[in-house]
């Protein structure tokens, strides 16, 4: 049915089952489009956001996706401008999966706002002082960069290729691609470092506040960095997953490899800077302002903010994948590869965690107590939506566009009437796509 | 955003600011005309045209 | 203007003297329309411009002590102005006042993003989860003087700058360029049944507040009075609410002290 | 024209395109921002003319001076009156909601009559033309004495209109709402022969031992207390508070001096011992101005020595010696009595012994100590013709037994009422007039309560709300608000000088309500014959301001009459007892019941806690429940959700095992409820302490159905000295 409109030369499962899948996903965001209905509607009121959390989970999940899609940047700058030009071949789904981290985080952004109404104040009266400033205008203008750098790929689809300005239209597009990456890695750098700034600024929380350099706190260049070195790890994390759904090798080794192993010296580096800056921040700066280190965590039980999140933060999740992937021999084993990879999103993702919510948990008051919070159904509804539009992005776009340049060479196909003959594997509802051939759908 | 929001003031942090960022909106804003133009002078000449 | 000409309104609140009663909230949430729900308890979702803390010194039965904190939002100036909240609004929605040293909040122009919230370390910024409803005939009582806050945004505390402008306009209308001490004075501090709070021009000797506070201006307002003392002084916030107690516990508890740092403070 | 799909799109992405760079979506993104900024849901105050009413507050009886701020006619808010001799510019949290009383849509608006257990609007005249048809019955049948009146106070034309309307009517039965304030006009009569009030002139006392008062919870006039409090503390002033729990007073005390509840009358006495005994005492005082101190001390005082004191209250015998010696050594020391707020009378012989300690150090009538106010006296009325039938009601024992043999030195036993009605085949009390009282709330053991005003025939209520007493009413009469009425306000408990301010309307009534003073008036007109040959007046207004005279003119201006240099009578010619001296005993007090603490309710066994009420600012718990904003500010310490906390000791917890924020069944003699725990080091192991002013049933979503009534758990207990309530708790259980 939808022949024409898949890449020439690849297998797509058939349409009842991408159907089935797409829904199964849709069921979810529409699960999620009910809660931000609700939550446009009624107001904020349907969180369980407070005076003292006036940033949530919703705010952890924008900082996470930024610093995840931050594959996108950092992949474009290596490939557009150091150029490292194997990646070519990865590029496009870093630039996917960007495209989908950012348009997920201004969705949330949309709806996290008191008043989103007038949301657009933000760029109409800007405070340039404010890192928030910084962020909105970065992270719009770079989701407008990787529009621009995903529109390419929707022209390459078989159909559209065919409408010549389109055609052409990609092809300019790609000729000048250095220039727009370069941009988005000058608005990326701005933006992810703003976001480390958010916390770093606020001398009232001693838990975030760090100094720096002129109005740039050390969280800014970690963020920057932290984006830079663990994006390329949910890149791979990603592709990786695709694999193992779609049953088919789509990016040669020595890609991953290659990104694999600049990831870890950026991991490597970053988690050294991060090291310094907490025993800096833990022995200089906290104690500054009356509090010791251990102050900052507490060891009620069941609490999202004992020392154990600093241990899991920097030890298992930064140092271990750093190390697995800059030793040549581990990365290029599978499952350490998985681990690494693994490991560190989540490190990233543990990192804005603390970033954002035990900022406001601990008590900064003398005769205040630790703050709690535990998300609404709504709030998990909406974090969820972008989780479900993300995998619905990446299932038409994968079925319909050349995403992977190498998945041709990779996985050659028999005649159609070869194909056709082979057992075809039952899929589960929400399971994986199956390969088919064209000549099946 | 602009100089006529009242909160504007001409000091270095407006200039910086907004200087990087209309830099970015211009590099990104003439690199897509001159694509779509291209593009369009392109199609005109019968580039890209599989059914020729 | 030279800087001699600026105001620097701020309070000294004698924590000997509240009783804890309340009042300086009622009178708040009355001057300056402030809604209430059926169910205000949880004071996380509740938006009260003054907060009554209640501290206690930790000790066991019977000698156990407690001690009550009126938080109302501190006009932190920071460095130059540069106050914890003003500095992070992206949209440009509070204000530093340089004449006045009141933090304002400008409601139709904040959008709820709430991250001054964040960096405010005394909680004094609340927002509205809700939008005010007032039971039907209650709407009477409001003050025409202060705008009503729609939910979504965010709100504070703002020392009743509507008396500030109230008090300007007399004073023009009568031919004067300045205001007297008494004709601004806020909600809380005329209300409070035990006069514990006490408002005025920091930056006027002939002040009250300046007589009991004693600031420094060479250290960025540090009171000079023993008992004196401000919320959080160590992060730099640079408060203009000053606390005086007769109570070294209750003092200490005004910031975060290292072991000993207290007592040396203290001695020097 | 034939529209293909590629036409078509191009359409529509052309005409996307084409709107997107139109100022369109930029007109409409700029409109919804501005509509988001004027929500027609948002009220926009409307602006006018600012003006200002100077009044009075009546919504409890501290009298403070109130100044009502409008914008046009409406009341925005209400601020204390500078200048005011009791709060001078102070004001309550209550004071300060008073706005929401008045446009509260609780209000009734219209009076009421419930038929078939439904309330059904009727005119003024109907209901008054109704009433006189039943009071003219009762007195036909001779049941004149059957008719009661219920009023917050006794003082002022109000009340004093509703006492004249039952003395010519011909009934005994006028009740006042009960507090510490009937020990204490006691104590002052009994020692000193004077009907007058206490007021303590605190500002100048330089010790202030308070046995268990909420000086800054109520006690008293709050405005003033609150006032003198601070004028005191600045001046160097100590303040000690003796009581099991750490209060507010307690927490601004210099010591917080924890005693078993209920003995602090013992403590008074062992503090009077240890001064005697080391003559510590005003020998000026005492030798030449007063009588009887040998004679109390070897029949009372004697019997309370450290040791002993120390074993009842629980307080080392060292602190009670040096209590008693600081007390003795301060210049102007004070002692004052009387639980919290002052709700429930307390024990007379407690009263009688901390008096005493005044009186040991001379501190009466002097600055800085308590003075024996006289009454207001400018209610001069004509005389009243009684007629056979009134003379005859008038006759009868008041219904509570105050005053007779068993009570005698007794005014007003209300809360002996509900025993009696309940006691009685057939109510003794047929009908009831209730004002600025709600006693079906606030007497304790509410269930019972409530069953007598179910056998009580007729109940009118001037309410303006319809709260728990108005529940169990068969008419509803709405008196003005305080904010739309003229009205006395003379005194102001505890105040030293004899002031009188006026209430003053500052907004016309919202409602079709009626003055009660007006319904009083007309009532006794429509009753004629004396009873409205007592009433000449054309109405109430014109009766207050004949009744005020040369003050009228001041009070409308100033809002207040004081007599500022008033600084208590002189020792020599202060005391009208038969020695005209300072009687520390006389044949009136030797004839009481021996002093000896306060037993409560419930078996020790069974109930191995002792539950004790405490009253807060934050919350009213007078005749008016807390408005929503008194509601808002109220702690997260005293109610969370519905739910009420009640404070314990860590220790009692570990004991019965509860923890923090737990739920837990609170349960009396009287009744159980849902409470929630709160732990505190600021309470003696083994009470429980429950705040007073929660628990309201009806509709009102802000107030009613939050947390527990205390009176609803509690019972009354008889003082054996005066007949009075004197339970200062009960025993409880918690699990």
């Amino acid at each position: 049915m939808d022949t024409a409109l898949i890449p020439k030369g690849v297998k797509r499962c058939p349409i009842w089952q991408f159907a089935l899948w797409i829904s199964a996903n849709g069921a979810v965001l529409a699960w999620g489009v009910f809660a931000m209905l609700l939550v446009y509607i009624k107001g904020l009121n349907q969180t369980n956001m407070n005076n003292a959390y006036g940033f949530a989970l919703w705010i952890w999940a924008d900082l996470a996706v930024i610093a995840l899609g931050g594959g996108a940047f950092f992949t474009g700058f290596l490939r557009y401008l150091v150029g490292k030009e194997e990646l070519k071949y990865i590029i496009n789904y870093a630039v996917l999966i960007g495209f989908i981290c950012y348009s997920s985080a201004l969705m949330i952004l949309g709806f996290d706002i008191g008043q989103p109404l007038r949301g657009w104040f933000i760029f109409w009266h800007a405070n340039v002082h404010s890192m928030l400033t910084e962020v909105a205008f970065c992270l719009t203008c770079y989701f407008g960069v990787l529009t621009i750098e995903y529109i390419p790929m929707v022209l390459e689809n078989r159909k559209l290729d065919k409408v010549p300005f389109f055609h052409n239209l990609g092809h300019n597009m790609h000729e000048i691609m250095a220039v727009f990456a370069a941009t988005g890695a000058f608005l990326s750098f701005f933006h992810q470092g703003s976001l480390g700034g958010v916390p770093g600024v606020m001398f009232g929380r001693p838990f975030g506040f760090r100094e720096g350099v002129l109005i740039w706190p050390w969280t800014f260049f970690l963020f920057t960095w932290s984006a830079a070195a663990f994006g390329p790890c949910f890149t791979i994390f990603i592709t990786k997953i695709t694999e193992t759904l779609t049953r088919k090798k789509l990016v040669k080794d020595n890609v991953i490899d290659l990104l694999a192993k600049i990831s870890g010296w950026m991991i490597f580096f970053y988690i050294i800077a991060k090291i310094i800056d907490t025993i800096y921040w833990a022995t200089v700066t906290a104690p500054s302002k009356g509090f010791t280190f251990l102050e900052f965590y507490t060891n009620n039980p069941g609490s999202a903010y004992g020392l154990w999140i600093l241990i899991a933060e920097i030890g298992v999740c930064g140092v271990l994948p750093a190390l697995i992937l800059i030793t040549p021999k581990l990365r290029r084993i599978q499952g350490f590869l998985w681990l690494a990879v693994f490991l560190g999103v989540i490190g990233v993702c543990l990192n804005r965690w603390v970033m954002v919510l035990q900022v406001l948990a601990v008590p900064v008051l003398t005769f205040e107590d630790w703050f709690t919070y535990l998300p609404s159904w709504q709030e998990v509804a909406t974090t969820l939506l972008p989780v479900a539009y993300g995998v619905i992005m990446i299932s038409v776009s994968y079925r319909y566009l050349p995403i992977f340049p190498q998945e041709r060479e990779l996985n050659p196909i028999d005649e159609p009437a070869a194909a056709a003959r082979e057992v075809i594997p039952e899929p589960s509802a929400a399971g994986p796509e199956p390969e088919l051939s064209p000549a099946e759908s | 955003m602009f100089p006529f929001s009242f909160e504007w003031i001409w000091d270095a942090g407006h200039l910086v600011f907004h200087g990087g960022l209309w830099y970015a909106l211009t590099v990104l804003g003439l690199g897509m005309t001159y694509c779509i133009i291209k593009a369009v002078l392109d199609a005109g000449k019968g580039k890209g045209d599989h059914h020729h | 203007m030279k800087n001699g000409n600026f105001k620097k309104f701020g309070m000294v609140i004698d924590l000997d003297k509240c009783t804890g009663c309340g009042a300086c909230m009622v009178a708040c949430y009355a001057e300056n329309n402030i809604p209430f729900r059926e169910d205000d308890t949880d004071k996380m979702l509740s938006v009260s411009w003054m907060h009554v803390y209640r501290l206690n010194n930790g000790k066991p039965f019977p000698d156990y002590e407690e001690c009550f904190l009126p938080r109302p939002c501190q006009h932190c100036e920071g460095h130059h102005g540069h106050s914890p909240c003003v500095s992070v609004c992206p949209a440009t929605a509070t204000d530093y006042n340089m004449a006045t040293g009141i933090v304002s909040q400008i409601y139709p122009r904040c959008f709820g993003c709430r991250y001054c919230m964040g960096a405010c370390p005394y909680h004094v910024r609340q927002f509205n989860w809700w939008d005010p409803i007032w039971p039907d005939g209650m709407e009477k009582m409001l003050n025409p003087n202060v705008s009503v806050r729609m939910r979504g945004v965010v709100e504070k505390c703002s020392f009743c700058v509507q008396r500030y402008q109230l008090a300007m306009d007399q004073a023009y209308m009568e031919g004067r360029q300045e205001i007297e001490e008494d004709d601004y004075q806020t909600a809380c501090t005329e209300t409070c049944p035990a006069g514990a709070i006490t408002f005025g021009d920091l930056n006027n000797p002939e002040h009250a507040v300046h007589q009991l506070a004693q600031p420094d201006p060479a250290h960025e307002g540090r009171p000079k009075n023993p008992k004196a003392f401000r919320l959080l002084e160590r992060l730099g916030t640079n408060p203009k609410i000053y606390y005086l107690s007769r109570r070294e516990w209750v003092r200490r508890a005004g910031d975060n002290y290292l072991k000993g740092e207290f007592q040396n403070k203290a001695h020097s | 024209m034939k529209v293909d799909r590629r036409s078509f799109l191009a359409f529509i992405l052309g005409g996307a395109a084409g709107t997107a760079l139109s100022p369109l979506p930029w007109k409409i993104t700029d409109d919804i921002a501005i509509w988001s900024q004027n929500w027609p849901w948002i009220p926009v105050p409307p602006k006018g003319e600012i003006s200002q009413v100077s009044s009075a507050c009546t919504l409890c009886p501290g009298g403070c001076g109130i100044s009502v701020k409008k914008v046009d006619e409406r009341v925005i808010k209400i601020e204390g009156l500078a200048g005011h001799p009791v709060n001078d510019g102070g004001l309550c949290p209550l004071g300060n909601s008073g706005t929401q009383l008045l446009y509260g849509p609780e209000r009734i608006r219209t009076p009421l009559k419930k038929v078939n257990g439904r309330w059904q609007q009727i005119s003024w005249q109907d209901a008054i033309t109704e009433l006189a048809a039943h009071l003219r019955q009762l007195r036909a049948n001779g049941s004149a004495q059957a008719v009661g009146w219920l009023a917050g106070s006794d003082r002022g034309t109000v009340p004093e209109l509703f006492n004249r309307f039952l003395t010519v009517y011909g009934s005994p039965n006028f009740w006042r709402t009960p507090s510490i304030w009937d020990s204490y006009e006691l104590a002052l009569y009994l020692t000193q022969g004077t009907r007058s009030r206490a007021g303590f002139d605190l500002e100048n006392a330089d010790f202030v031992l308070s046995f268990g008062s909420g000086l800054i919870e109520g006690w008293g006039s709050p405005g003033y207390m609150f006032r003198a409090k601070s004028m005191f503390r600045k001046a160097g002033g100590r303040m000690d508070q003796i009581e099991p729990r750490l209060s507010k007073t307690a927490a601004k005390s210099d010591h917080w001096i924890s005693v078993n509840p209920g003995t602090e009358g013992a403590l008074a006495y062992g503090l009077a011992h240890v001064i005697i005994k080391e003559r510590l005492y005003n020998q000026d005082f005492v030798n030449a101005y007063s009588s009887g101190l040998p004679e109390r001390y070897q029949q009372v005082i004697d019997g309370f020595p450290p040791e002993i004191v120390s074993k009842i209250t629980g307080i080392s015998a060292g602190t009670i010696l040096t209590l008693a010696r600081d007390f003795a050594a301060a210049r102007k020391p004070l002692a004052i009595c009387g639980q919290g707020q002052g709700h429930v009378p307390g024990s007379l012989q407690a009263f009688l012994a901390v008096h005493t300690l005044n009186a040991l150090v001379g501190n009466i009538n002097r600055p800085g100590g308590v003075w024996a106010v006289p009454e207001p006296d400018y209610i001069d009325w004509p005389e009243l013709e009684i007629d056979a039938v009134a003379a005859e009601g008038l006759q009868k024992p008041r219904i509570d037994g105050a005053g007779t043999y068993r009570y005698p030195n007794a005014r007003y036993l209300l809360h002996r009422l509900p025993e009696v009605i309940n006691a009685s085949a057939e109510s003794p009390l047929k009908v009831l007039f209730v004002n600025d009282a709600n006693p079906v709330y606030s007497l304790q053991d509410t269930a019972a309560v409530k069953k007598a005003f179910e056998k009580i025939p007729l109940v009118v209520s001037f309410s303006s709300y319809l709260d728990e007493t108005s529940a169990q009413a068969d008419m509803l009469l709405p008196n003005h608000m305080y904010l739309e009425r003229y009205q006395d306000v003379p005194a102001a408990p505890g105040f030293p000088k004899p002031i009188i301010s006026l209430s003053q309307p500052a907004v016309e009534p919202q409602y079709n309500t009626r003055h009660v003073g007006d319904v009083v008036i007309q009532l006794a007109k429509e009753l004629g014959h004396t009873i409205g040959a007592a009433f000449a007046w054309d109405d109430y207004n014109s009766c207050l301001e004949e009744t005020l005279g040369d003050r009228w003119d001041g009070l409308i201006e100033d809002g207040f009459w004081v007599n500022a240099d008033y600084s208590g009578t002189q020792w020599a010619d202060a005391f009208e007892t038969d020695s005209a001296r300072f009687e520390f005993t006389n044949k009136d007090i030797r004839t009481l019941a021996a002093y000896e603490p306060i037993k409560p309710e419930g078996d020790e066994a069974a109930y191995p806690l002792l539950l004790v009420p405490y009253d807060s600012m934050r919350l009213a718990s007078g005749y008016v429940g807390s408005p929503p904003f008194m509601i808002k500010a109220l702690e997260d310490t005293i109610l969370k959700g519905n739910d009420v906390l009640v404070e314990i000791n860590p220790d009692t917890a570990r004991q019965l095992g509860l923890s923090e924020g737990r739920l837990a069944n609170l349960a009396t003699p009287r009744g159980s409820a849902r409470v929630k725990v709160r732990l505190t080091q600021g309470i003696m192991p083994g009470l429980v302490a429950l705040p007073r002013g929660l628990g309201y049933s009806g509709d009102n979503k802000f107030l009613d159905g939050k947390g527990v009534n205390y009176n609803r758990l509690s019972s009354p207990v008889d003082d054996p000295a005066s007949g009075y309530n004197a339970a200062w708790g009960i025993r409880a259980k918690l699990s």
